[in-house]
Formats: C-alpha cells, sequence, structure tokens
C-alpha cells in the first residue's frame, strides 16, 4: 500500500470539513476523487500534504506515519500536488519553476545546472520547453497548469495529486492531457485526481472514491460508481444517465 | 494604592492617544493594504492646524477640532490625488512595499516643509482649564485628558458603525478585498480609495490635537508616532479597526506601570517585549477572531 | 518516456548583469579616481557609497530575494559596529574584531529568526522593526555615554584606509549576493519569495531558507556596522542602531532594483551622490528635494533605476525592429 | 440586425502585447450568446475590455446608444451591464451576506435589493444557509455560486459570464446553466464564455468562435454544434464512462 | 587658490608639540585668497534645528557685520570671511561628512553646531583634520571637552559651571530649600549633571538629593511625578529636552505636584516656551547661557541689529555664536596668516572681551564665562541671578498651581 488514509478528519472551526475518512491506495494506480463541491477533496489534499494536520486520524505513506511529517519533508518521500487556484511562482523563469522540484523533491539533483537540463526534460512532456525562459506570470491559465504539473513531476514523486488539473481546458486539450497522466502512471507514479469532468476520471481511474459533505460514501471502480445511487444523487445528477 | 491607582489612570489616558493615533492607520493599513510611514506626519500637521487655531483664533483646542478634522482630510485627498493613487492598485505585498517607500519619502517632504513654515521649536498648547478635574480620593483626573478619552471612544464606535453597518462603509472594506470586483459590483473605487485614505488622515489629526495639547508638537515628531501606531495595530490584529482602541489602552497601561514598578528607563522596551510576545504567541493579534 | 537528448535552445534566465567590463570600469574608476583627488570629501564620499552598497546588497538578500520585508536590519548593524569597536579598543585586532561583530550580528539574526518568521508580510516588517528598537533602547540605557576614539587612534587616523576596507566590503558582498543568486539556493529562497506555501509542497524547507537568506544578510550587515565603527572617529553606541540604516539600506535596495545583484550598487551610488550634492548644494530644501525625489522613484520605476535600462533596452528593440 | 450590445472594431493590448485585433460582435437584446475559442485566444480579455476593466487602443462598445468605452467600469454597471469575472473574485474576507448585499451596491439595484435576495437565495439555497459564512472559506464550488449569486444582485441587463462552470460538480453545472437559462427568460440578455462548448452551445442562441484574438466564425448555436471544424477544435468526444 | 591639503601622517611627532606648524600647510608669504573660508555645521533640520537656527543667526549676523565693515584684517589687508553653512540633520553621522566637506573645500577654522553628542562627533574631527573648532550650544564635559584635543575651544559655560550658579541661587533663598529631586535623563550629560549635582549638595550641605532617571523621549513622567509630589520635594532640578520639558510641565500641572523651585536646563530656552505653557511657564528657572540684558560690551548694540534683521530679540545662543566669530576673526587678526595652526595658536591665546564676557581658553579648550540664571516672568525670560548683573529679582516660591488665574 502506497497511501492509507486511517479515519481522518479535519474541522474548520466546527465544520467537519473531512470527517474519519479511511481508504487504501495501491502504487501504479490512478485514484478518482470525486463527490460535490466543497465535499472535502481539497481539503483531503491538504491533509495528504501536509499543509494541515489532521484533527483525527492517522496518514501513512509508503508505510510510514507520516501525520505529524512537514510539507516539505513529504515531499522529500515523494508525495507532490498541483493546487486547485494554480500557483505558479511568477517572478521566476518556467525552468526555474520546474527546476526547484528538481533541486528540492525526492532524489534531488544538487547541481544546479544538471538540475535545470533535467527539468528541462519534464517541461518538453508537458509542452512548455518552447517558452522555458519566460516569466511563469506570463503564461496563459492551462500553460500555468502545466508549468504546475511539470514542477511536481519534477520533484520524482510517487504520490502525484492532481485538483482538478483538467478543469478550464477544451476538450481536445483535455484528450491530451489524460494521455499524459496516463503516461505518467505508465512511469510508475501513482496519481489522485480530483476532477469534476466525470467522464475523463471515469476513463482513466482504476479506482474511485467518492466524498460528500466530508464523508467517504462510495468507493469502487468507475462502472460500480456510475450505477451507485447515492453517488447519483448526491453529485453525478440523472442526466448523465439519460 | 492611590498611586497605583494614579498611574493606571494615566496609563489608560495616553493609550487612548495611542489607540486614535493607530485607527488612522489601520484603516489605510487593513483596507488599502497600504503601509503610511507619513502617517505620523500627518498627526503633526493636524497638531500644527490646532497649535493655529489656538494661538491665532484663540479656540479651544476640542472646538477646533471641527476645523482640524476637515483641513487634514483634505490634506489627505490631495495625498491621495497625488501620491497614492498610484500605488493603490498595485498586488498585495508589492503595493505594501511601495507604499512603504513613498511614504517615507513623503514623509521627510512633509517633516520639512513643516520645519520651514513652523520652524523646528516645539509647540503646544495649554488651555486655562489645564490641571482641573475630578479628584477622587486623591486620584486625579484632569478634565482634558477626561474628554481626550471620551472622544476617542465616540470615535471608534462611529467608525465601527460606519464600515460595518453603511453602504459606503462596506464598499470600503470591498475595495480592499479586490478592487476589481468592486467596481464590477459598481463601486467608484477611486471615490472609495481617496475617502479612505482622507479618514484615515482626519483621524490622525484628531490625534495630533491630542498631542499637541497633552505633550508637544515638533515637526519631528512623526516617526514616534508612526511607530506607537504600528506597534498598536498589529497588537490589535490583521484588518482589526476597532480593536487600535483597546490595544493601545493596553499598551498605554503596561508602559505606566512598567515606568512606574521597574524603570522608567525601560518603559519603551517594556511595551514592545509585550508586543515581541503577542506577536509571537499570537499571530494574529489580539482582538481578532481566528 | 521522452529522451530527446537534442541541444537545448539558450535557456539561460534572463538576468540583468552588467557586463564584465562595466564591472571593470566601476572598480577601475573606484580605485584610481579617490587616489587621483585625494580629498578627504571624496574619500568620505566614496566610503559613504562603498557601504550604502554593501548595506544595500545586505538588504537585498533576505528582502529582494527573500521576499521579506526587514525593517530591523539597523539590529545587526548596530551589533557589528558596537562589538567590533568594543574588541579594537580593548586591543583585539582590528581584522578579528570586524569578524566576530559580523558573526555576532549573525547568530543574533539566527536566534531571533525563528520567531519572527512566524510572521508574514507587512507584520514581519513590524515585528523586526520592534526588536530593533528593543535592542536600540537597551542600548541606549545601558550605554548613554559618547564612544570616542582614544587620541592615539586620532593621531594615526588615516581616512583612505577605511575607504579601502569599505570598498572591499562593498566587493565581497556583491560577490556573495550574485554567488547565491546562481547557487541552488537561490531557487529555493526566490521559491519562498513567490508562494511560500508552493515551494513547500515542492520540497523547500521554508524556515531554512529564510534563515539562510537572513543569516547571510546579517553577516554582511553586521561587517558593514563593524566597517562603520572603524570609520567614526565619535558617536553614541545608540546611533548605529537607529532606524535609519535599516532604511538607508531598503531604499538603495529599492532604488537600484529590488532582487538584482547590480541593482543595490547602482542604488548605493546615486543614493548617497544625491543625498550628499543635495546637502551640500541646498542646504535649505535638501530634505524636501530629496524625499520628493524619492516618492517619484518609487512610483515611475518602481522596478528602481534598473527599469531605466530595460526600458530603453526595449525601446531600442521596438525601434530597431520597425 | 441586433442592437442591444454592439462592439464594433476594438483592439486591446497588455503591454506591448496586442491580445484583440479588431473584433466586433453584436449581441441583441433577450439572447444568450456564446463566445468559444481556446485558451489564450482573448475571451478573458474581450470580456473585461466590454466591462470597463481594459481600456481600449481603438474601436467601440455601444449600449444601445450609450458610449460604455468611455465610461469607468462602476458607471458601465450603473448601465446594467454586470460580469461575473473568471476566478470568481469574490470579496474574500467578507460574509456571504456582505458580498450580496456589494452586489446591489448600484443605486438602481439597491432599491430592489430584497427581491433580488430572495431570488438569489432560492436559486442557491446554500447561501442562505452560509449567509455569515466567510467567503474565501468556502469551496471552489460554493464560491462560484457566490459569485453568480453577487452578480444577479445587480440586476443585469446583460449578463456577461467568464468561464462559469470552471471548476464545478455537473450538478451544479446544469444548476448554473439553467439558472442562466431562466434568467434569460425573464429577460436578461447573457454573454457567455465557455470552455465547455457543448452545453454552451447548446445552450446558446448564437455563437463566435474567437482565435488567436480574431473573430473567425459566428453563427446559430446549433449550426455550430453541428459544424465540422467546430466539432474536431471545440467538442472533441470523451471517452465514456465504461458501463 | 589657496587651498590647502592636509595629508595625515602616520607621525605621532606632531601631537605632541602644537606650537610646531605643520610643513605641508602655507606658511604667510603665499598671497592671500579673495576670501576667508570658515565652514559651519549646524543642525538645520531634526531635533536640534530650534537651537541650530538661533546659533546660524548669530554667525551670519557676525560674519555680515565684519564684511560691511570690509573684512578681517590679515597682516594689514581686508579680506571679507566666507562662512559657509552646512546642514547635519542633527545626526552626528552626517555632521562627520559635512565637516569633511569643509575641511576639503579648504576652510581655515570649523564653526560648530549645537547639541553635545553632534559636538562631540564634530570634535573628534577637527582634531583629526588638525583645524581649530569653536562650538557653543552644549554643556557637555565629559567625552569632549577632558578629551586632551587641542583644536577644540568652547566659550560657553559647562556642567561644572551650572551647577555652581544653579547652588549659588538655592543658597540665595530663603528660606534655603533643603529637599531636591532630579528628574535624569538617561544621557551622559544626564548622569554628568546629576553627578555634579549631587556632589555640590553634599559639598554645600543641608540639601538631600533623590534622582529618578528617565529615558529621553519620554511623553508621561507620572511615574516621577507621584513620587516626588508624595515625598513633598520642594526643587526640582532637570535637563528636559524641548518636547519632554513641555510634558514634564503639564504633567507636573495636571497632577498638582507644588514645588518651590522648578529648574530646568534647556527646554525652557527657546522663546516659545513661554508661549506654549503661558502662564504655567511663570517661575521656570533656566540656564541658557547668554542674555542680551547682560552688561557685557557690544550685547545692546547686538542686540538692537539683530532684532532689525530678524524680526525678534536675539535669543540665547546667538550672543555665544556671535562670540566665536568675534573670538575667530581677533585670532585671524592677531595670527596675520590663513594658516590653520597659526590661527589655531592664536585662539589658545585670545584674550578678548565679547558678547559672552572676557575669554581666556583654558588648556582644555573651556572659558570661564558667566552663566547667568534666567526665569520665566509674565511669558518673558528675565535675567535673575547673579545678583551683580540681574535686573529683576527672581519668584521664590513658585506660586502654586490653583493660585494662578
Ligand atoms: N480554511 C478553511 N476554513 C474554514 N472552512 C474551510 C476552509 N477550507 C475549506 N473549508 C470548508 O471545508 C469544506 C470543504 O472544502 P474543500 O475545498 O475541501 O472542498 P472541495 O471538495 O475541494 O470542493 P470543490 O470541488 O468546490 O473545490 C467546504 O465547506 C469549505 O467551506
Ligand atoms: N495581465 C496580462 N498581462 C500580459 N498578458 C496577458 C495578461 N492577461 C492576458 N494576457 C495574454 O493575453 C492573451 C489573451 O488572454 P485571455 O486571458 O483573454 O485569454 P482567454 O481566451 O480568456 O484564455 P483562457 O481560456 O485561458 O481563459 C493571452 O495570450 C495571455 O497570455
Ligand atoms: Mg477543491
Ligand atoms: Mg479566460
Amino acid at each position: 500500500m502506497l497511501l492509507n488514509l486511517e479515519g481522518v478528519s479535519k474541522a474548520f472551526k466546527g465544520l467537519k470539513a473531512v470527517n474519519s475518512v479511511s481508504t487504501r491506495l495501491e502504487e501504479g494506480k490512478i485514484l478518482g476523487l470525486i463527490g460535490p463541491n466543497g465535499a472535502g477533496k481539497t481539503t483531503l489534499f491538504n491533509l495528504i500534504t501536509g499543509v494541515y494536520p489532521p484533527t483525527e486520524g492517522k496518514i501513512f505513506f509508503d508505510g510510514k506515519d507520516i501525520t505529524s511529517v512537514a510539507p516539505h519533508a513529504r515531499c522529500w518521500m515523494g508525495i507532490a500536488r498541483t493546487f486547485q487556484l494554480v500557483r505558479p511562482l511568477p517572478e521566476l523563469s518556467v525552468l526555474d519553476n520546474a527546476a526547484i522540484g528538481r533541486v528540492y523533491g525526492r532524489d534531488p539533483i544538487r547541481n544546479r545546472s544538471k538540475a535545470e537540463k533535467a527539468s528541462y526534460e519534464t517541461l518538453e512532456m508537458v509542452g512548455l520547453a518552447a517558452r522555458a525562459s519566460e516569466k511563469a506570470k506570463s503564461l496563459t491559465l492551462v500553460d500555468r497548469k502545466r508549468l504546475e504539473l511539470a514542477r511536481a513531476l519534477a520533484a520524482k514523486p510517487k504520490l502525484l495529486l492532481l485538483d482538478e488539473l483538467l478543469a478550464g481546458l477544451n476538450p481536445s486539450e483535455v484528450l491530451t492531457s489524460m494521455a499524459l497522466i496516463q503516461s505518467i502512471r505508465d512511469m510508475g507514479i501513482t496519481i489522485i485526481m480530483v476532477e469534476h469532468l466525470v467522464k475523463a476520471v471515469f476513463g482513466i481511474a482504476d479506482q474511485i472514491v467518492v466524498l460528500s459533505a466530508g464523508e467517504l460514501i462510495a468507493e469502487g471502480t468507475p462502472a460500480e460508481i456510475a450505477c451507485n445511487e447515492s453517488v447519483i444523487d448526491a453529485y453525478l445528477g440523472r442526466s448523465l444517465h439519460a | 494604592m492611590q498611586s497605583f491607582m494614579q498611574t493606571l489612570v494615566f496609563g489608560i489616558f495616553a493609550g487612548a492617544i495611542y489607540g486614535i493615533a493607530a485607527m488612522g492607520l489601520a484603516l489605510v493599513f487593513g483596507v488599502l493594504k497600504i503601509l503610511n510611514i507619513a502617517h505620523g506626519e500627518l498627526v503633526m500637521l493636524g497638531g500644527y492646524v490646532g497649535f493655529w487655531a489656538f494661538s491665532t483664533l484663540g479656540w479651544d483646542p476640542f472646538l477646533s477640532l471641527i476645523i482640524v478634522i476637515p483641513a487634514i482630510f483634505i490634506v489627505g485627498l490631495i495625498l491621495d490625488r497625488i501620491v497614492y493613487r498610484h500605488i493603490v492598485r498595485q498586488l498585495g505585498e508589492e503595493k505594501i512595499k511601495n507604499s512603504l517607500l513613498v511614504s517615507f519619502g513623503l514623509g521627510l517632504v512633509l517633516q520639512n516643509l513643516a520645519q520651514a513654515l513652523f520652524t523646528g521649536d516645539e509647540r503646544s498648547v495649554q488651555v486655562s482649564y489645564a490641571g482641573e478635574g475630578l479628584n477622587i480620593y486623591g486620584v486625579l483626573l484632569p478634565w482634558t485628558r477626561l474628554a481626550t478619552l471620551g472622544i476617542v471612544l465616540i470615535v471608534t464606535l462611529a467608525l465601527h458603525f460606519f464600515l460595518r453597518k453603511t453602504y459606503p462603509g462596506k464598499a470600503i472594506l470591498a475595495t480592499a478585498e479586490d478592487y476589481e470586483s468592486a467596481e464590477l459590483a459598481g463601486i467608484n473605487i477611486g471615490r472609495v480609495y481617496m475617502m479612505t485614505f482622507a479618514l484615515g488622515a482626519a483621524l490622525a489629526a484628531i490625534a495630533g490635537q491630542f498631542v499637541t495639547f497633552t505633550y508637544s508638537l515638533a515637526p519631528s515628531i512623526g516617526m514616534t508616532w508612526t511607530l506607537k501606531a504600528m506597534i498598536v495595530i498589529v497588537l490589535a490584529g490583521t484588518g482589526s479597526i476597532l480593536g487600535a482602541l483597546p490595544a493601545g489602552l493596553l499598551l498605554g497601561v503596561v508602559e505606566a506601570m512598567a515606568g512606574a514598578y521597574l524603570a522608567q528607563t525601560y518603559k519603551e522596551v517594556a511595551g514592545l517585549v509585550i508586543f515581541l510576545f503577542v506577536l509571537i504567541v499570537r499571530p494574529q493579534g489580539l482582538f481578532v477572531r481566528k | 518516456m521522452k529522451t530527446t537528448s537534442r541541444q537545448l535552445p539558450s535557456f539561460k534566465p534572463s538576468r540583468r548583469w552588467l557586463t564584465p567590463g562595466a564591472i571593470a570600469v566601476l572598480l577601475a574608476f573606484a580605485v584610481v579616481f579617490p587616489q587621483q583627488v585625494a580629498k578627504d570629501n571624496v574619500w568620505n564620499l566614496f566610503f559613504l557609497m562603498c557601504l550604502g552598497i554593501a548595506m544595500g546588497q545586505s538588504w537585498n538578500m533576505l528582502g529582494g530575494f527573500a521576499g521579506q520585508t526587514s525593517l530591523g536590519h539597523a539590529a545587526f548593524f548596530g551589533i557589528g559596529a558596537i562589538i567590533t569597536r568594543v574588541l579594537w579598543f580593548h586591543g583585539t585586532p582590528f581584522f578579528l574584531a570586524l569578524i566576530v561583530g559580523g558573526v555576532a550580528a549573525a547568530t543574533f539574526a539566527m536566534i531571533i529568526g525563528a520567531p519572527t518568521f512566524r510572521l508574514r508580510g507587512a507584520y514581519f516588517a513590524i515585528g523586526t522593526l520592534a526588536v530593533a528598537e528593543v535592542l536600540r533602547i537597551t542600548i541606549a540605557q545601558n550605554q548613554p555615554y559618547i564612544s570616542t576614539m582614544p587620541g592615539s587612534m586620532i593621531a594615526e587616523y588615516n581616512l583612505p584606509s577605511r575607504y579601502w576596507l569599505a570598498l572591499g566590503l562593498a566587493i565581497a558582498t556583491t560577490g556573495a549576493a550574485y554567488m547565491l543568486l546562481r547557487s541552488r539556493w537561490s531557487l529555493g529562497i526566490l521559491g519562498v519569495r513567490e508562494d511560500e506555501e508552493a515551494a513547500q509542497a515542492t520540497g523547500v524547507h521554508v524556515l531554512r531558507h529564510k534563515l539562510l537568506a537572513l543569516g547571510l544578510s546579517a553577516v554582511f550587515m553586521g561587517l558593514a556596522g563593524g566597517v562603520f565603527a572603524f570609520k567614526q572617529i565619535s558617536y553614541y553606541p545608540e546611533a548605529p542602531f537607529f532606524p535609519t540604516f535599516t532604511f538607508e539600506a531598503l531604499m538603495i535596495a529599492y532604488i537600484g532594483g529590488l532582487g538584482t545583484v547590480s541593482g543595490p550598487v547602482i542604488g548605493g551610488i546615486f543614493f548617497v551622490v544625491v543625498r550628499e550634492r543635495l546637502a551640500a548644494n541646498l542646504t535649505d530644501v535638501h530634505q524636501v528635494i530629496f524625499g520628493a525625489l524619492f516618492v517619484v522613484i518609487v512610483l515611475l520605476l518602481p522596478g528602481g533605476l534598473l527599469e531605466i535600462w530595460d526600458r530603453s533596452k526595449r525601446l531600442a528593440l521596438r525601434v530597431i525592429r520597425r | 440586425m441586433p442592437d442591444f450590445l454592439n462592439v464594433d472594431a476594438i483592439n486591446v493590448a497588455h503591454g506591448d502585447i496586442q491580445a484583440l485585433w479588431d473584433v466586433s460582435l453584436e449581441v441583441g437584446q433577450g439572447e444568450i450568446v456564446a463566445l468559444i475559442g481556446p485558451n489564450g485566444a482573448g475571451k478573458t480579455t474581450l470580456m473585461r475590455a466590454i466591462a470597463g476593466l481594459h481600456p481600449l487602443k481603438s474601436g467601440t462598445v455601444l449600449l444601445r446608444d450609450k458610449a460604455l468605452h468611455a465610461l469607468p467600469a462602476h458607471r458601465i454597471v450603473e448601465q446594467g451591464v454586470i460580469m461575473v469575472p473568471e476566478g470568481r473574485r469574490l470579496f474574500g474576507g467578507l460574509t456571504v451576506m456582505d458580498n450580496l448585499e456589494l452586489g446591489a451596491y448600484s443605486k438602481r439595484a439597491r432599491e430592489v435589493r430584497a427581491n433580488t435576495l430572495e431570488l438569489v437565495f432560492e436559486l442557491f439555497p446554500l447561501l442562505a444557509e452560509r449567509r455569515t459564512q466567510r467567503a474565501n472559506t468556502m469551496s471552489g464550488g460554493q464560491q462560484q455560486m457566490l459569485a453568480v449569486g453577487r452578480a444577479l444582485m445587480g440586476v443585469p441587463k446583460l449578463l456577461m459570464l467568464d468561464e462559469p462552470s470552471l471548476g464545478l460538480g455537473p450538478l451544479v453545472v446544469e444548476n448554473i446553466f439553467e439558472t442562466v437559462r431562466q434568467m434569460n427568460q425573464q429577460g436578461v440578455t447573457i454573454f457567455l464564455v465557455e470552455q465547455n462548448a457543448r452545453q454552451a452551445l447548446e445552450l446558446a442562441h448564437r455563437a463566435y468562435i474567437l482565435e488567436q484574438g480574431r473573430i473567425v466564425g459566428t453563427g446559430l448555436g446549433d449550426e455550430l454544434l453541428r459544424d465540422d471544424r467546430v466539432q474536431q477544435a471545440y467538442l472533441g468526444i470523451c471517452p465514456a464512462p465504461e458501463e | 587658490g589657496g587651498e590647502e591639503t592636509t595629508t595625515t601622517t602616520l607621525a605621532t611627532g606632531t601631537t605632541a608639540t602644537t606650537t610646531v606648524s605643520s610643513t605641508e600647510t602655507t606658511g604667510t608669504t603665499e598671497p592671500l585668497p579673495a576670501t576667508i573660508k570658515v565652514g559651519a555645521v549646524i543642525p538645520l533640520t531634526g531635533k536640534y534645528s530650534g537651537l541650530g537656527e538661533q546659533v546660524k543667526n548669530g554667525y551670519e549676523l557676525a560674519v555680515a557685520e565684519i564684511n560691511a565693515a570690509g573684512g578681517v584684517d590679515v597682516g594689514g589687508t581686508k579680506v571679507p570671511l566666507e562662512l559657509s553653512i552646512l546642514d547635519d540633520e542633527s545626526d552626528a553621522t552626517k555632521t562627520v561628512q559635512q565637516l569633511e566637506t569643509h575641511s576639503s573645500n579648504g576652510v581655515v577654522a570649523y564653526l560648530g553646531g549645537a547639541g553635545s553628542d553632534l559636538h562631540a562627533a564634530a570634535a573628534g574631527i577637527a582634531e583629526k583634520n588638525k583645524i581649530a573648532y569653536v562650538g557653543i550650544a552644549f554643556a557637555l564635559y565629559t567625552g569632549v571637552m577632558d578629551q586632551g584635543y587641542k583644536y577644540v575651544f568652547s566659550p560657553f559655560p559647562k556642567s561644572q559651571d551650572m551647577a555652581e550658579t544653579i547652588f549659588d541661587l538655592l543658597d540665595s533663598f530663603a528660606p534655603k530649600p533643603s529637599k531636591i529631586v532630579v528628574f535624569a535623563e538617561k544621557t551622559d550629560w544626564g548622569a554628568e549633571l546629576t553627578r555634579l549635582w549631587t556632589e555640590q549638595a553634599t559639598t554645600r550641605g543641608g540639601y538631600t538629593v533623590t534622582a529618578y532617571e528617565y529615558a529621553p523621549g519620554t511623553t508621561d513622567f507620572s511615574a516621577l511625578i507621584v513620587p516626588a509630589k508624595d515625598a513633598n520635594a520642594e526643587v526640582l532640578l532637570a535637563l528636559p529636552s524641548g518636547p519632554d520639558g513641555l510634558a514634564m510641565m503639564k504633567q507636573i500641572k495636571e497632577l498638582d505636584w507644588n514645588a518651590s523651585v522648578y529648574l530646568l536646563i534647556r527646554a525652557p530656552d527657546p522663546p516659545t516656551f513661554g508661549e506654549n505653557l503661558g502662564k504655567d511657564s511663570d517661575g521656570v528657572f533656566l540656564l541658557p547661557g547668554w542674555n542680551n540684558g547682560l552688561p557685557y560690551a557690544g550685547v545692546k548694540e547686538m542686540a538692537a541689529a539683530y532684532k532689525e534683521k530678524y524680526g525678534k530679540p536675539a535669543a540665547a545662543l546667538t550672543g555665544p555664536a556671535y562670540s566665536c566669530v568675534q573670538i575667530l576673526v581677533d585670532a585671524i587678526t592677531r595670527a596675520a596668516s590663513l594658516d590653520r595652526d597659526a590661527i589655531r595658536d592664536a585662539i589658545a591665546a585670545t584674550n578678548l572681551d565679547t558678547l559672552v564676557g572676557n575669554v581666556q581658553f583654558k588648556p582644555d579648550g573651556t572659558s570661564s564665562v558667566g552663566c547667568p540664571v534666567n526665569q520665566w516672568q509674565g511669558g518673558k525670560q528675565a535675567l535673575v541671578f547673579p545678583a551683580d548683573v540681574a535686573l529683576v529679582p527672581p519668584i521664590y516660591p513658585a506660586v502654586p498651581w490653583k493660585d494662578r488665574q
């Protein structure tokens, strides 16, 4: 098991954003995390990456209890993420944005120029190589998302958390990105993706977890989830099946 | 006991002035995200208007607030026009840094203009009834100090009501959050900025008037009051405008107590140490809900 | 995975370096000119420029690179000054005293670093200001006596030697800033400036990088203080703790161009020359003009003086393209 | 010829870089008009320019006969042209209720504020529940609801939505699109930017296609849905979930 | 021109004997320049600017008068003075820079500004540059005048003179007050005066002294006033800066402490003190260092000229400032040269009647000059002590606050 959540909860002043969630994730899989807005998906990401300490429960990664490990140390262990509201480092070049991951992530390259060279390859992978020397702030939203992905990938993660990476892409871009996500999985990186593009998630995820109002309400293969009545009620709606 | 009470009371009186001096800075900082180092210079200018009203017109300093406030309000409008308007649209940290620098330069200008206009001599206003007041079991409460405290309380409440309960007040808060969204909501943000800044200046002017008749006035007093005000707004907490008053009172009392019972020479250190302590254990400030 | 090993396009990040030629010219000027003129006020002016450059570079390491606006740098300057001076007056060889002063400043920075870095943005600024003020007032209370060089030192006093020391410090500080920016550490430090949380999620130990920037910054500010103590014949021990020194450092970094290496150099020269010229020629209004000039620079050139260079470059490019 | 909103040959630049080239379009009263196009085409820029947030280099924007391009943003709001900006842009530190009230800041809207508020709460019951929550502590989707709600509080005549479905769950997206339809039926003209081209084209009466800062096509909604080129570029077929 | 370049030699020999002029400087055979350059560094802005203005006016009036008479007689030729004034912003670091500027511009002597710390910084530079420095408007002795400097001269009362005069004054009162409270500013000057006052009290007998320290810049003095009042102290001795003094007096009234003597050094000196406190300034004693009613030669004429030029009465520091120029002119004439060292030596040998009385410098650079005591009476400063120069008798004891209408 790569990731193991045991009864993890997070409350904000009485509001249980994540309520006693337990799940486990095997290596090399794509986990789709879905649920209505405000279900606690991003909060769960923040718990896994260590932005917040959980109010209850334990988190295990690679067999180790990481519940109280600092965020940067979790990155060193192999957890990387993208942000729902993108956060590139605006005044740095696209290349430097990615190089940060390579210099500081798991299995870091301490030599800067070597790290830059290596991150350039990551940029090629996400299709940003041509803009390597531009400042990150000059990128469009989609390119910024790609850059976030590159930065996360450059950190050589074992577990990659993607928060609505596909939101805002047009259908053909969605397709390209899906292929990219799959190829990342094929590199042996385990992925958790939060996505509202249900079709896309169902298309590539091996396993789906559904959160609603902080609680895990269903877990299973995409096919199982698609027919799950409570998921349809809480999230998917009837129209998808109409 | 009597002298303890006397010290406490004077601490509160001093704190009331800290509070009002900080409130304008808190407004401008909390709302416009401008750290106005020249705030103390506005305090100083307010003081000079009050001094002028007293020395040439013979007006009572409490009465002359009716000209001090509008005068510095107008100065605020002008400064917004020619200076602050240009940085107010910058983003986050950038704006704070730039405002720091611009206002530092502006502070130099204002201080030295005041020097040229009014000379470097200390000025002060002594009313005929200075020193008169209540005597409660030997604890003296001068009228001037009581009136100061009263006015500070009234101003604080009025400001609170204005910001939280009126549309123009809310427009100020909204502009602070996101000026573009505020524009999209139909708010004339240029006017909001101008009014907020001028309001902050007017609050500084009230403080300046109090400083003039409680202590003294000189072109160079600005920095001292800016520093004090900055410490008070951090004690009060992020975005807390109303909190400036209790925070000011706290600082005043701590300083007075330290002066009386530790060492007069280290009382400012005591205030700063309390301040650092608060910063570290409660960085969001004392009077802010988390 | 694509393993294209084709040649990388030139992706050297576009940094704004003075060309080596410009550096050489500047250095030659700094060495030759004061010797040619050999007047005390020129030595003095050049001394102040170098001290300004060192202070600006120092502030820039923390404020420009790591994005932490410190208003407490006078504390480091003051510590450097007081330690250096006391040790030196008590018989320690000057260079040893100077280094101890720098180290002491850095040590102090490390002690206050962890608590003050819990504060963000403007709160950090005000918090550091408070730390420096605590120190200033405490020193003023404990050391209210003027510190004057003993007569024997005054008799041997040699102004050019002060200048050479300051020049050395300015070069060392600029070099250190350059090295820092080229090192891999700069990625983390700049990352912290841009977005702490994002940097942290990418594996940057935020506090460690902030402390690194602070430590370096404090060492050089402390050394600058030590040089000040070496130069000044008499002053109150409280004086180097005045917020003026913080603001001077900050303004120099800012005027020149924040977050760049050449910025503080340009800023230091410009700041000192303008201030001194104004003070000498326009005795009555120099402060007003200086303040106004400052406002104008910040408003019109938010990127500092370096922006003039950038803008003219862009303009030139556009003209050429037509 | 629709003559409600008339954008005529506008050019807009970000600093040195031109983002819009001679863009002209029209929106008729009571219409729903969609604007689709790839990322970075300039859709957001166009909306912001109409809303008065971005100066024009040249060209005109007329609402009926009123020259919007000559007005500052807050005066454009008074004309009933209201935009839901990309990325929500709420008053994060203020409560849900404050946000809604501020949406009704203009004099026109303030007068009917109580009614509009009721309407908004009907559409988004969650907002009524969360009245006193600070906007920046709400989830992404909740924030989007609030953003739309805030715009509605301004009693728009022309409502401009910049990617309103971004980051929303399917139910909410449907809710939003349904809301838009309802608003339109009540007489509000809609100008919509969407990545979700299929849903947008289904909803819209007409649509424009913007590519690299230029209008490259226009047509009726269902016409474009069937257009080959559009299908290829913007509708792409997502793999259906295996059932 | 006749600019001189002093190269500071590392040789120590030059400091041992002062009469030998150093070899690099020009002799009298050199043709005289068009003007005699004199450099003053004065705090025109910042905290000392109020004092600085008085000093500046004094210098300028004196120089104008000299030049109106054709200038200074240098070995038979009249050469006008060229006074260059620079502002140090009340900042000792800037004082140094400005003095260096003057030095490089070839001044033959320095004139000082105001404030002990600025003078202290300046004195070291004068010594280093070997340029004579004549400065007034500071009373601090320790750290400035006790350094063995050869180039620093101050025809101005020093703390010791002040302490003696003050106790002469107290001794002259009947009934003699005994309980003294000192509000001691925590500065070197504060420490110096507190020490001297305590010494005087002990040597003269009949006094008790309690000292309370406070930091300069204090706004709230209640922690000092309350205990002083509780102890029924009769005499207040203090040396507050302007703002501190105003706050102090206001709070003494607010807290209703009625002493018999309020003697403040420094704060009550400027005319604005009376304007600021109104009738509450009455009775406050001060030692401004000079008074335009002193019976020395030339005082009347200068006061009249001053009033004519500046439209206000000559303030306390203007007389001593004027005297500095008198001393300098006299010295240049006697030296009959513009050589820096010759001028320095001539100054050291001064024996001149000036506006501050007869000036003869002691080896430490000070001179016993009169130390008049003024008292605020009816909104004006009145010369009340020593008795031989006093114009009016002092008010003693001070009128209780309640009885002032
Ligand atoms: N810092 C916070 N303080 C208070 N409440 C919070 C905070 N962060 C999140 N919440 C609340 O926790 C709940 C879960 O939010 P979260 O952002 O995890 O939702 P989400 O599933 O990611 O939603 P979306 O799909 O809309 O992004 C929401 O109700 C939100 O309002
Ligand atoms: N503030 C800005 N500064 C510089 N360039 C900008 C700025 N905003 C947008 N641009 C550029 O203008 C062009 C149009 O951007 P715009 O945001 O309008 O596109 P869009 O069609 O809304 O894209 P998206 O679908 O990603 O939202 C892009 O090339 C973008 O990089
Ligand atoms: Mg989310
Ligand atoms: Mg867009």
